[in-house]
């Protein structure tokens, strides 16, 4: 059974991490040059990582970047491990990691929809959770839903008793 | 229960259910009560409401809108609107009764409501919710689910013993982490900047504080007042009276985060923050008579907008009031001389020592400025003329308090008597206590005042740290008269009980009762009860009406004479921020004037 | 004798009758819908009405819209309705229907369900508890005995102007009547 | 039908045997199910994006409604969020709350579920008394926090409001209830019914290995006997003061599974009792200001807990503004509605579909989000 510092260590003798940082008790988050991420998570998965918990995107336009996190668990070690890794926003395409977990095709899907993002090798990447969407892909910051629900739909007025600021 | 043995007949249990009471609710025969914390239906009552919006503000999904109510009044401290509901948006998640600033606004439990007609769905919920029917109160906010911040920062203060012997500012001012968690307690309901005699964008420089952007809250500052430094000291705070949270508990400091806001920005990136590093000019004159507050605001304002300005001040230093009449450990020179320094780098030109209707007339004024603006205060202390007062140990506040801030030694003696109850008085009884404590190791100073305490036109925190100070209040007394002694020194102040200062019809009119004599030995007198001031200047060239006793101005602070404008004390008392107000009002109207849109 | 009378007398007793007997189309459309185990099963018993739930939309009387329409859902939901006989009747359930509700600017739900679908009435609550429910149904009852449920023919009579506003948030739908 | 005629079937998301608004996409050869594929995204709000235009207290009464059948969970995740970004240290007296409110809400959610295990099916009596016997804890719920279903009680720094000692007591008269006539009714009726169980023995049996490899939580881990629960694993609220053992089952299948519902809530009684035996006095709330203003420094933070059908979790971002700068939301049934049915519904008969959605404890709302 490792701790959090075992971990990190793991971590550094294996790849060049980015950024090491141990959370708090149990959660570590570890970022990663985009080329090294797959490998790290196949990686972690033989080394008792084996739950998936999700696949989470962030979108950063400043910086131009989606950031993509890997939550990752083990029932030996008990921690909760972070990947991040960042990739350009355009033309917004990763690898998948369906080959390391399957389920991850369903996690690359919601994330394509939301965010547009394509994963090199997970071809099914028709519309999940969505139907027929337009627009830019929703989660994207720069997708503004209140401007786009004055567009599409109407208010009640309430006979004119409603008064909006 | 792990054994779960098979048996076709265990199922059969279902038939003991026969013989039991029924478990349904015959509802609606029989009506199962909500719980007592149900949160149901809106029910707000609408004289405690103040119309501050901070239930819209918090409102998740924009179901609350404010609509005017015609039969509630706009008042200090209150706007005439009332949240509305739109119960196509509530989702009863009560977190506007959590963040209701007066308990107005609560919950009942009921939770019926059917109509065909989806606009029957909006509601300005009152003493019965949306059914019209009374119903037991349910969801009610307590101390854990409070949303506000109802406890102040407390400021740190220098204690009695330190301050008293020195002229040493007595306000520490906020550090970083406390002005933020301070401004942090704003509701952003603006109802004070209604209040603030210049309309300050009191919420909006607040929020600059909050989010550490020192240079937003300066421009928001600057929109209203050129002297930041003395208003986040001396102002009469009248947004913190009204302020939403006063209503269950303690204001917002507003005053010391206006102070640490411009506090911490050096003055020599003003002009960089403020965008005034380079104005541009439009060739055109005026004058400002006075360089207390309402004149420097103009010459501020006016200067800001392109004109050359030119200030007249009689005596040796720019600052007026706020330089010669109060105490350095309210208002240090140094940070009158910041916001003074900064209006004289825009470009502003100061002439000393030179009082308008004996150095020079209005008329050449008049004649050489485009327009003029006349600010010249209150300056002449009032007496009470009661028998005595032509004594030489009877001296007047004003004068006093104008010598110790040049630095002069002024007379203070063993024991001493001031008469008067609004902030002159405090100003100088605390003043002459530190002199006193300098010159003689102790202070005893006795203040009487016709006003009994409640109705004491100080604000109460001066009366309280005087009181600190080791001064003697003797609130409710009518001086009668000054005893002298033969060799010419005083004896005492006799007074009288002043049974009620104003008449029925609130006018001044004070009452005593000679039977209740009282005496106070003393060997110095101070009176402080009122000023009033010398327009003779103004009068003897030209003719303007006047509105009382002071000079009638309309909202562009113009007089009856149309290239003259007038503001300050003599236009509209009592306090700086409302001189602030009127050269404000005036750098405007003069523009306005000088373009040929005022006539 | 009058044959309007005869007319008025037979539809009075059809829609006596039709007050008795409602079943409701079990179609779980957003998030109330969890208020409604509680209606139907034994705490509320909304049987005691002779309102019980239904399989099939062929079957079904009610449509109850439980809060929320999502596009994806209106469209199924418009097939659902335009499956189900005739007289059918469509309540709205909570805010959400009304204006919106608590997804007022969410890009995906619809704000005003009375411009897709008729609806003879709503019913407060986010979500409305059982006790409303019955409130509204026992109310509907009276509505359909009194012959005041008439959603069905608006929609008939203002069918274009349902079906614009549909396809204005839908794209192409496909009609089944 | 023949063997070998092929059918295609939508079903759902207008369908009883479906759990909620969600549908599923089958070809079948016969009556048995060829290929499937979920059809999510009805109930599709768009959360995470109406959680980036709220201040962070407004999303306390958007988080409930993510998962209608789990609110409380929400509402526990979002806030622990919150905490371990902005470092927040909350009273002891509100962790022991939280920790009665989220076992009261998982009895009620697994005596509803159960329920609807029954229904499925065909045994209405048992979804009858299941429901009855949620309503009378929906009714504890609304005595504590005003509200049936959608409590918007737990906060960030605490609890909304105390728990009074009339309402503990009232708790443990239920649990007591509970146990002592409830149950046995339902283990006669339901567990000891040799049609139930004939019904769900060896149904929708999903091995360890699967589980793990598809990241499959709670009762599905621990129908294999492996005694995964995270109330254990990485103790958040007051489990770490509490007793209680992780109930496990044998063979992965849908009867174990809905064992472990029923020994999951004996636990969670247990675990109340002590709870209420041991609550310490105190505030509720930590002082966290104004809260218009609620703001905490920029980080992130990956937050879960044990929910009735496994890891419920959070990822949340701050960017030190007043609103979260992305929360992405993990249902505990993520997995298994979207992955699953691909890949473990083939070869199900079409009677044991329902049996194998409502045992599996899919939730649409929580990865239509």
């Amino acid at each position: 059974m490792r701790n959090e510092k075992d971990l990190l260590q793991l971590m550094n003798a294996h790849f060049e991490p980015l950024k090491l940082e141990i959370k708090r008790k149990q959660n570590v988050s570890v970022e990663f040059k985009k080329e090294e991420l797959i490998q790290a998570l196949s990686f972690l998965k033989s080394h008792s990582y084996r739950h998936l918990s999700t696949i989470s995107c962030v979108d950063w336009p400043e910086e131009g970047e989606f950031e993509l996190v890997y939550h990752l668990f083990s029932y030996d070690d008990l921690i909760n491990i972070s990947l991040k890794t960042r990739i350009k926003r355009d033309p917004g395409i990763f690898q998948t990691a369906k080959e390391i977990w399957p389920v991850a095709e369903f996690y690359e899907r919601d994330i394509h929809d939301f965010f547009g993002v394509k994963f090199k090798g997970n071809d099914n990447l028709e519309e999940l959770i969505l139907e027929n969407w337009q627009e830019i892909p929703p989660m994207r910051k720069d997708f503004d839903t209140r401007k786009f629900v004055n567009d599409k739909y109407e208010w009640r007025d309430y006979n004119g008793q409603k008064h909006t600021d | 229960m792990a054994n779960d043995k098979k048996s076709i007949f265990s199922p059969v249990t279902a038939f003991k259910n026969l013989v039991k009471k029924p478990e349904t609710v015959r509802y609606p025969a029989e009506s199962n009560d909500a719980a007592k914390r149900y949160r149901g239906f809106h029910i707000n009552d609408l004289e405690e409401c103040i119309g501050c919006s901070t239930c819209q503000e918090v409102c998740v999904n924009d179901a609350i809108s404010m609509v005017e109510m015609l039969d509630v009044p706009a008042e200090e401290g209150q706007r005439n609107e009332r949240p509305q509901i739109d119960y196509g948006r509530c989702c009863w998640c009560g977190l506007c009764v959590d963040v209701c600033t007066t308990g107005s606004l609560e919950m009942s439990r009921d939770y019926s409501y059917i109509d065909l007609d989806p606009d029957t769905f909006i509601v300005t919920p009152a003493e019965n919710d949306i059914n019209q029917v009374e119903h037991p109160l349910g969801y009610l906010r307590d101390q854990s689910s409070d949303l506000l911040d109802l406890k102040r920062i407390e400021m740190e203060m220098l204690e009695p013993e330190e301050r008293i012997d020195s002229f040493i500012e007595i306000v520490e001012g906020f550090s970083k982490e406390q002005a933020e968690k301070e401004a942090s307690r704003c509701v952003e309901c603006e109802i004070c900047t209604e209040t603030c005699p210049a309309n300050m964008n009191i919420p909006q420089y607040i929020r600059g504080i909050f989010d550490d952007d020192l240079e937003e809250s300066l421009q928001q500052i600057y929109e209203d007042n050129p002297l930041p430094e003395v208003c986040g000291r001396v102002c009469t705070h009248k947004c913190e009276g009204v302020c939403a949270l006063s209503h269950r508990g303690e204001a917002i400091s507003i005053r010391w985060l206006k102070r640490y806001a411009v506090d911490n920005v050096d003055s020599a990136e003003y002009k960089q923050v403020l965008g005034t590093e380079k104005i541009e000019q439009n060739n055109k004159k005026v004058a400002v008579v006075g360089a207390g507050p309402a004149g420097l605001s103009a010459a501020h304002y006016l200067s800001v907008m392109g004109y050359q300005i030119t200030v007249y001040e009689s005596k040796e230093k720019a600052g007026g009031m706020m330089r010669y009449g109060i105490p350095e450990y309210r208002l240090p020179y140094d940070a009158l001389d910041k916001d003074i320094d900064y209006i004289e780098s825009l470009g502003v030109n100061f002439v000393f020592n030179t009082r308008v209707g004996e150095d020079i007339e209005l008329k050449e004024l008049h004649e050489n400025y485009d327009a003029v603006f006349a600010a010249t205060g209150l300056h002449n202390g009032r007496s009470t003329r009661v028998p005595g007062t032509e004594n030489n140990n009877v001296y007047q506040a004003v004068n006093l308090l104008a010598d110790i801030a040049r630095g002069k030694e002024v007379p203070v003696t063993k024991r001493l008597v001031v008469i008067g109850g609004g902030n002159v008085a405090m100003d100088i009884a605390r003043s002459m206590a530190r002199i006193q404590k300098d010159k003689y190791g102790e202070v005893d100073i006795t203040v009487t005042s016709l006003e009994t305490e409640d109705i004491m036109p100080a604000d109460q925190e001066e009366i309280d740290e005087a009181r600190e100070e080791g001064i003697v209040f003797k609130p409710g007394r009518g001086p009668k008269e000054i005893e002298i002694n033969e060799d010419g020194s005083l004896a005492h102040l006799c007074t009288n009980c002043c049974v009620s200062v104003f008449d029925e019809d609130m006018n001044f009119n004070p009452t005593y009762d000679n039977s209740d004599i009282e005496n106070y030995e003393c060997d110095m007198v101070i009176e402080a009860i009122g000023q009033g001031g010398d327009n003779s200047y103004i009068d003897d060239q030209f003719e303007i009406e006047y509105a009382g006793p002071r000079i009638k101005i309309n909202d562009y602070s113009q007089t009856s004479v149309n290239w003259l404008f007038a503001g300050g004390d003599i236009a509209r008392g009592p306090d700086v921020i409302n001189a602030i107000k009127t050269g404000h009002d005036a750098a405007v109207g003069i523009d306005k004037y000088l373009n040929d849109s005022l006539k | 004798m009058n044959n309007n009378f005869v007319k008025g007398s037979w539809q009075e007793i059809l829609d006596w009758a039709q007050n008795k007997s409602i079943n409701m189309l079990h179609y779980c459309t957003g998030c109330g819908a969890i208020e409604l185990p509680p209606t139907m099963t034994s705490r509320y018993d909304m049987s005691r009405f002779g309102i019980g739930p239904a399989a099939t939309p062929r079957q079904a009387d009610l449509l109850l819209v439980t809060g929320y329409l999502s596009t994806k859902t209106l469209r199924r939901l418009i097939y659902t309705y335009e499956q189900m006989q005739a007289p059918k009747f469509v309540v709205g359930f909570g805010s959400c229907t009304i204006n919106g509700g608590m997804y007022w600017d969410s890009y995906n739900t619809i704000k005003q369900l009375d411009k897709y679908l008729p609806v003879e009435m709503y019913i407060a609550g986010c979500m409305p508890r059982p006790e409303a429910i019955l409130d509204g149904l026992l109310k509907l009852k009276k509505m359909i005995a009194d012959g005041e449920a008439d959603g069905y023919q608006r929609y008939q009579d203002n069918l274009e102007y349902y079906h614009q506003n549909q396809e204005a948030v839908l794209g192409e739908v496909q009609r089944t009547q | 039908m023949d063997k070998n005629t092929q059918t295609e079937i939508f079903f759902g998301p207008n369908h009883p045997g479906v759990p909620g608004n969600y549908g599923i996409n089958y070809e079948f050869e016969g009556d048995t199910v060829t290929s499937a594929r979920a059809n999510a995204g009805h109930l599709h709000r768009g959360f995470e994006k109406l959680m980036e235009e709220r201040i962070w207290i407004k999303n306390t009464a958007l988080v409930p409604r993510i998962c209608v059948e789990e609110p409380d969970i929400n509402e526990m995740v979002y806030a622990m969020g919150f905490e371990a970004i902005g470092e927040i240290e909350v009273p002891r007296r509100a962790d022991y709350i939280r920790s009665i409110i989220l076992e009261l809400a998982r009895i009620q959610g697994h005596i509803f579920s159960i329920g609807g295990n029954a229904a499925g099916i065909g045994q209405y009596t048992v979804m009858h008394w299941g429901t009855l016997t949620r309503d009378y804890l929906l009714d504890i719920f609304e005595e504590i926090t005003g509200a049936r279903v959608y409590h918007i009680y737990i906060r960030p720094g605490g609890v909304r409001q105390d728990i009074e000692d009339e309402t503990l007591d009232k708790i443990l008269d239920l649990m007591d209830e509970l146990e002592n006539e409830r149950f046995p009714d339902l283990q006669k009726a339901l567990f000891e019914n040799p049609n139930a169980q004939k019904r769900w023995q060896g149904k929708a049996v999903i091995t360890k290995e699967e589980a793990i490899e598809m990241g499959a939580t709670g009762p599905v881990l621990r129908a294999n006997g492996v005694p995964h629960d995270l109330r254990k694993m990485m103790p958040y609220a007051a489990y770490d003061d509490v007793e209680f053992e992780v109930p496990t089952g044998e063979n992965g299948d849908a009867w174990d599974r809905i064992k472990i519902a029923r020994d999951d809530m004996l636990q969670s009684i247990k675990i109340i009792r002590q709870l209420i035996n041991k609550i310490p006095d105190g505030p509720v709330q930590a002082d966290l200001g104004n809260g218009l203003k609620y703001k905490i420094p920029k980080g992130d933070a990956y937050v879960k807990i044990e929910s009735k059908r496994g890891e419920y979790g959070y990822y949340m971002v701050s960017d030190g503004s007043l609103k979260p700068y992305r929360v992405h939301v993990r249902g505990a049934s993520t997995p298994l509605g979207l992955y699953g049915v691909r890949e473990f519904l083939p070869g199900t008969r079409i009677a044991d579909v329902p049996v194998w959605a409502k045992s599996l404890g899919i939730c649409p709302p929580e990865f239509d989000r």
